[in-house]
């Protein structure tokens, strides 16, 4: 039970990991943000994960049934789904300038030349 | 248990496109089996909503799920074609100052 | 039971996914991948009973953020240099977090055990007193909107921050730009 | 009656779950991306309709099945649309269809 | 009856002005508004902080719900503080933006760079006075979002580089703080900051207790950008607009410090953190590592605003340091430091602000002559060096002087070491810039050209509350050890 | 890709479904899934679909960026307007109790509100972000 | 005129499909949501005959079957050539005439190839569709023109 009942989170684990390793190993901007992304859906899974109750329901109030998933980790995941957005508009927009002003998204070539300015 | 059956065969199918998205070769491959999974998505949201009994908050899921991912479609294939968002073909000459 | 298999196989499909983002070079297809990525996520949150989550990952994963990257690559270019080198730093930065994560999940309680703390404390409050103090059957927008309005008020804030940064930042406007190719072809 | 509706309903979800598994097959082995189209939109057309046919059918008739057909009629003017416009793309994008013979 | 919204209206009033500023548009009248509202801010959090010091801590709650169950706000002493520090800064500063801001952005683009600028300020405040984890994620956001977006408006292309730079590095550590906050959410079910007190003591032995403090920590430390983690913001600093690397020196770090003490003395309980945890002998070396190698990587910079930007980062050394000694005079030290730092960054950055409006460069071969050039403007530059370099009579002086006297109450010598060293490299990179302004050569030719005075009052207001609080210490050092007191008795 | 009728005509049918299910989803959060985000995004998502199908021109056109810079901040004016209405009522931030005599009919109408002002800013935030991304490379 | 109040009530009636509430509350908001639905669709000048082809309804529904039998069809078929260890297809595209009216009826009929397996549309031009077939049986079948004629009556009827 003990390792059954962690299984799921250690493959969420790996998930989030394999999106961090994106974000910090590739040189590429873009690659950056959708490493980020998946960093950031994994950890939203971690969250939801906690709140799965066992045979529980969806926690939209109906006669009859009592048993229902906790609500909380949902709402802390809609807002942060949320933020997730917000930050990637915000970043590809960033790209997009960085590619006009430098023509190459790739990031050791704007530090080359930022370095012989 | 028909329903299991479904949902069984329907994630071997989800996992058949993902293997095809990985594969590739080409960018359409990919385009092909992620639209593929989107309709595998659809039909396993509804089928899990009859499984787990109240399946009538899950097909709301469902039904956007149609309207979105034409228009994720659309936008990857536009990009692939024109290499942009924005453009249309039939303004590409036209109207330069 | 069924539920448990299912988790398990989407699981493990997203770990496919996922690997397959990192390893390949054409953006193009690594915004396949995190589509997909998206889709599978969406079953996963169906799964775990979080249907409200489940709708807005849908909505934005294809919707919105798979666009955006497909807009992005549209103007900047679809090919990523490959990695010349192996990076030995990062992946000893990912290994630790991954390890600290790991460690700090054995003390956690089990999944889907309805003894968790989590079960105990705020979740059965709201949705025994949401009936009576709000009258809608979702709790979840009970919660949302009214138990912790204020921080959907944050988060509209945010979106705000993010809809003024791309005006400020791309500007809506038509632009005049000389002789400047971007393009995925 | 209702047994008639419950066999009526598992029949076309199992044609459906057919007609799916048939999809995924064409989809891995069909040699190139025009003729894959053909391989997935099988899933699209038939395995989806026999399996939302059937779901709607042992539903019951209430506001699920409205829904349920809403869906189907969604996806039966969505999902050929959007394999029309792969299949021109990919048609413009690819160097060379796999063709058995051309004829115009 | 407005007396018990205060709290409310503190972040409320900001998030208001920002929408109405986009609908505003026009480049005077959102300028206007941001004024108006960062006074107003100021005026709220002097009522509050009166209010706490006269009755105590304040709670409010949000939409009537009570405390675990709702949102809700908790100010004591060391919310009121920081609180205080932020808006006063933001008030200065938005004073300053409007002549600097209207060199060096587009005007189309004014309007937007107001109301990220009240979005900015709303984040900064919301956080210094949450009391729910949950929301203080949510806030931290609203200011990072915001901040990448003031920093992106500078006019180098590089601003956007910083920019993209610090969003990564931003959204790596609020992710962590996420998770960090999700671990500790799943041992104990709530978000309340003080429900999390009480609970976690009861689980405080457990590894996932010990895995969340960990990702906090660290998410926190990326905000602070503590010493491994501070490569974001040389860059973020050095090539933002003007006003933005004065309003954020001067508060987005010292915010971001405020949540790690809040954190480990009011939510883990300073028990659990320093004990359980070998935090305090890791902060004591990354803090002196930050003082040691950020103060000497600034001696080689030669781009003066770069270079304050390193200062700043070993100046959050020196506020590590005075945590890490787990003592009320260190954490009076740390304090104190935090409302100095933001006078002295304050005024230095208004003063590089001045120099770049007229000589459109902060490269140190521009300096020379510039303190016959600039005379008013190269004195709160002076003044500012001064209190940073820790001279007596100056802010600096008096934190400087307090953690050392933490330092030796727990014998910790290194540490004085390290202070002294830190200090002789801070005249060392300062001298640089003094040395080039005043004795490297009069230009007989150039004309004193000064700063418009809309943009030097605010930089002499900051100037001059750097002496003032270098003479006058009662009030700053009053409030310090008071709060400490209150963050130290609660763990 | 105006000129593949195909796509032209399939867009022109379902964008109105788009937009009504859009509301859809906007008016029946209380009961089902959804919300004013879903519901925002979707709506976006409508006028993405004819940004795609018929040009960004078009799309600018019909929604101009000062409007869109209206309903941006309308919505975040009408969330925070709903909590500064209790405040004048002499409640708490958000304490939609107050909205009416009845503590549970203020909470409906007040979530109806908020909800409303959700939706309003983040479809405007989309459409604009597609804006900003698909216009940057017009002729 | 006639376009946005047949707009009106098909939207009207999926609102009743999809809400399944009956307070006024709720039926207001149903009003409400027609109307803004309307006025948007309006500002995107999308609101015409090709945007709800109600007219084509009852041609439609005699269509529908004969459709659905051609599809289970060819469905067979394909799924035979598939499933066949040796893979016996044989792709060609082809060039067949539209035979169509209007745009709205070629889209119907383009549609009706691409829903088909074994046949999709590649290109829709004003009188000739260009059509991959996965096989030379089912491209045989397209030329027959038997489905052109069907669709070309569904408009018939009106």
């Amino acid at each position: 039970m003990t390792i059954a009942g962690l299984y799921n989170y250690w493959i969420v684990i790996l998930l989030m990991m394999t999106g961090f390793y994106v974000v910090i190993a590739s040189g590429n901007l873009v690659k950056k943000i959708i490493g980020l992304n998946l960093f950031q859906a994994s950890v939203f899974i971690l969250y939801i994960s906690l709140g799965k109750i066992a045979d529980g329901h969806a926690p939209i109030l109906q006669a009859g049934i009592s048993n229902y998933s906790n609500p909380l980790p949902h709402v802390l995941i809609l807002t942060a789904i949320v933020v997730g957005v917000a930050t990637t508009s915000l970043g590809l927009a960033l790209v997009v300038r960085i590619r006009e002003a430098y023509d190459t998204v790739e990031e050791d070539e704007i530090h080359d030349q930022d370095e012989s300015m | 248990m028909i329903l299991t059956i479904v949902l069984a065969t329907l994630l071997v199918g989800m996992t058949a496109a993902l293997i095809r998205a990985i594969k590739g070769p080409t960018v359409y491959d990919r385009i092909l089996a992620s639209n593929a999974l989107g309709t595998k998505t659809i039909l396993v949201i509804v089928v899990l909503g009859f499984l787990m009994g109240d399946p009538s908050l899950y097909i709301d899921i469902a039904l956007m799920y149609v309207l979105i991912g034409f228009i994720g479609t659309v936008a990857v294939l536009k990009v692939s074609e024109f290499g942009d968002l924005g453009q249309s073909r039939s303004r590409t000459e036209g109207d330069q100052p | 039971m069924l539920i448990e298999v299912v988790n398990v196989v989407i699981l493990a499909l997203l770990a496919v996914t996922a690997l397959a983002a990192v390893r390949l070079n054409d953006l193009f297809a690594v915004t396949m991948m995190f589509g997909i990525y998206s889709l599978l996520a969406t079953i996963m949150f169906v799964v775990l009973d979080a249907i409200d989550v489940a709708f807005t990952e849908a909505a934005v994963g294809v919707g919105i953020s798979t666009v955006l990257m497909l807009g992005t690559i549209g103007l900047v270019g679809r090919r990523a240099r490959k990695v010349s080198h192996r990076p030995i730093l990062p992946l000893i930065v990912v290994i630790i977090t991954g390890a600290a994560l790991v460690y700090g999940t054995l003390d956690m309680p089990r999944f889907t055990d309805p003894t968790a703390p989590v079960h105990q404390h705020l979740g059965p409050y709201f949705l025994n007193e949401s009936p009576d103090q709000i009258g809608i059957p979702n709790v979840v927008t009970s919660i949302l909107a009214s138990y912790r309005g204020y921080d959907t008020l944050g988060e509209l804030a945010v979106i705000f921050t993010a809809g003024i940064g791309v005006l400020g930042l791309l500007g809506l406007r038509r632009r005049k730009r000389p002789g400047h190719e971007g393009g995925a072809r | 009656m209702s047994t008639a509706i419950d066999i009526l309903g598992g029949a076309l979800l199992i044609i459906g779950a057919f007609f799916v598994l048939i999809g995924a097959t064409g989809l891995l082995r069909l040699p190139d991306i025009l003729t894959r189209i053909h391989g997935a939109s099988i899933t699209d057309t038939l395995g989806a309709g026999a399996i939302l046919l059937g779901l709607a059918i042992t539903a019951g008739w209430s506001l699920l099945t409205g829904k349920l057909l809403a869906l189907l009629i969604l996806m039966a003017l969505l999902n050929p649309s959007a394999s029309h416009a792969l299949a021109r793309a990919a048609v413009h994008g690819i160097r060379k269809p796999w063709l058995e013979k051309e004829e115009s | 009856m407005i007396i018990t919204q205060l709290p409310a209206l503190q972040v409320v009033i900001p998030l208001i002005a920002a929408p109405l500023c986009l609908l505003l548009y026009r480049p005077l009248a959102t300028w206007l508004l941001t004024v108006v509202t960062s006074a107003t801010a100021m005026l709220i959090s002097g009522l509050i902080l009166a209010q706490v010091l006269d009755q105590g801590v304040i709670d409010y709650t949000f939409g009537g719900w009570a405390a675990p169950f709702g949102i809700a706000y908790r100010i004591d002493l060391v919310n009121a503080y920081v609180l205080m520090i932020v808006s006063t800064i933001s008030t200065i500063v938005s004073v300053f933006a409007r002549v600097s801001v209207a060199s060096e952005i587009e005007a189309h683009n004014q309007g937007i760079f107001y109301t990220a600028w009240l979005l900015c300020l709303t984040g900064l405040l919301g956080i210094a006075i949450t009391g729910d984890a949950f929301n203080l994620f949510v806030f931290l956001e609203i200011s990072s979002l915001s901040s990448y977006v003031l920093i992106a408006m500078g006019n180098d292309r590089r601003s956007l580089t910083a920019a993209f730079q610090y969003l990564i590095m931003g959204t790596i550590g609020a992710t962590f703080i996420l998770i960090g906050i999700g671990l500790l959410y799943a041992l104990t079910g709530t978000l309340n900051m003080l429900d999390l007190a009480e609970r976690i003591p009861e689980v405080a032995n457990t590894r996932t207790a010990r895995a969340g403090f960990a990702f906090l920590t660290v998410g926190i430390g990326l905000k602070i950008a503590l010493f491994p983690l501070h490569l974001w913001l040389p860059n973020a600093y050095a090539y933002a607009p003007s006003a933005v690397s004065a309003f954020l020196a001067a508060t987005a770090t010292k915010v971001a410090v405020y949540v790690l003490l809040r954190f480990i003395f009011s939510v883990f309980g300073k028990d659990f953190a320093l004990d359980t945890m070998p935090l305090a002998l890791g902060l004591a070396i990354l803090g002196s590592s930050a003082v040691i190698f950020a103060s000497a990587i600034a001696i080689f910079q030669d781009n003066i605003k770069r270079m304050l930007a390193y200062s700043s980062v070993a100046q959050i050394g020196y506020l590590i340091l005075g945590v890490s000694l787990v003592s009320p005079a260190g954490l009076t030290a740390t304090i104190l430091h935090l409302f100095n730092h933001a006078l002295m960054k304050g005024a230095l950055f208004l003063a590089l602000g001045c120099i770049a409006w007229r000589i459109g460069s902060s490269r140190l071969g521009d300096f020379k002559g510039l303190g016959y050039r600039m005379p008013w403007t190269m004195g709160v530059f002076l003044i500012g060096s001064l209190s940073l370099v820790g001279i007596p009579m100056t802010a600096g002086f008096i934190s400087k002087w307090y953690l050392v006297l933490a330092a030796l109450e727990r014998g910790w010598w290194p540490v004085l070491v390290v202070i002294l060293a830190g200090s002789l490299l801070a005249v060392i990179y300062v001298w640089r810039v003094i040395e080039s302004a005043y004795l490297g050569g009069k230009d007989n030719e150039a004309q004193v050209g000064e700063a418009p005075l809309s943009m030097l009052i605010p930089a002499w207001i900051l100037a001059l509350a750097n002496l003032y609080f270098g003479v006058s210490t009662d009030l700053s050092v009053g409030v310090a050890t008071e709060a400490a007191t209150t963050l130290f008795g609660a763990g | 890709m105006n000129d593949n009728p195909v796509l032209r005509i399939v867009a022109k049918i379902i964008i109105p479904m788009i937009l009504l299910f859009a509301l859809y989803v906007q008016f029946h959060g209380d009961y089902g899934p959804g919300g004013g985000f879903q519901a925002g995004v979707i709506f976006a998502a409508g006028f993405i679909l004819y940004g795609l199908v018929f040009g960004t021109e078009a799309l600018r056109s019909a929604v101009p960026p000062h409007i869109l810079r209206i309903f941006i901040a309308l919505g975040l004016v009408l969330y925070a307007g709903v909590g500064v209405t209790t405040l004048l009522m002499e409640a708490d931030f958000l304490a939609y109790n107050a909205l009416s005599q009845d503590p549970v009919a203020g909470q409906h109408l007040g979530i109806f509100l908020v909800e409303l002002g959700v939706g309003i800013t983040v479809g405007a935030v989309m459409i604009t972000v597609f804006l900003g991304f698909a216009g940057r490379n017009d002729p | 005129m006639k376009a946005p109040l047949t707009l009106v009530i098909v939207l009207a009636g999926s609102w009743i499909l999809l809400s399944g509430h009956w307070s006024f509350f709720l039926l207001s908001l149903g009003i409400a949501s027609v109307v803004i639905t309307v006025l948007c669709g309006i500002r995107l000048k999308i609101v015409d005959t090709e945007s709800v082809p109600v007219h084509l309804l009852p041609g439609l529904i005699r269509y529908t079957p004969w459709l659905i039998g051609q599809i289970i069809q060819s469905s067979l078929h394909v799924a035979r050539r598939v499933l066949s260890p040796k893979l016996p297809i044989s792709p060609t595209i082809i060039h067949i005439d539209t035979q169509q009216t209007d745009a709205l009826n070629s889209v119907s009929y383009a549609n009706s190839i691409t829903l088909t397996p074994g046949t999709i549309s590649l290109d829709v031009g004003k009188d000739q569709i260009e059509v991959h077939a996965l096989t030379r049986e089912s491209a045989e079948n397209l030329k027959s023109g038997l489905m052109a004629k069907k669709v070309r009556k569904m408009e018939g009827v009106r």
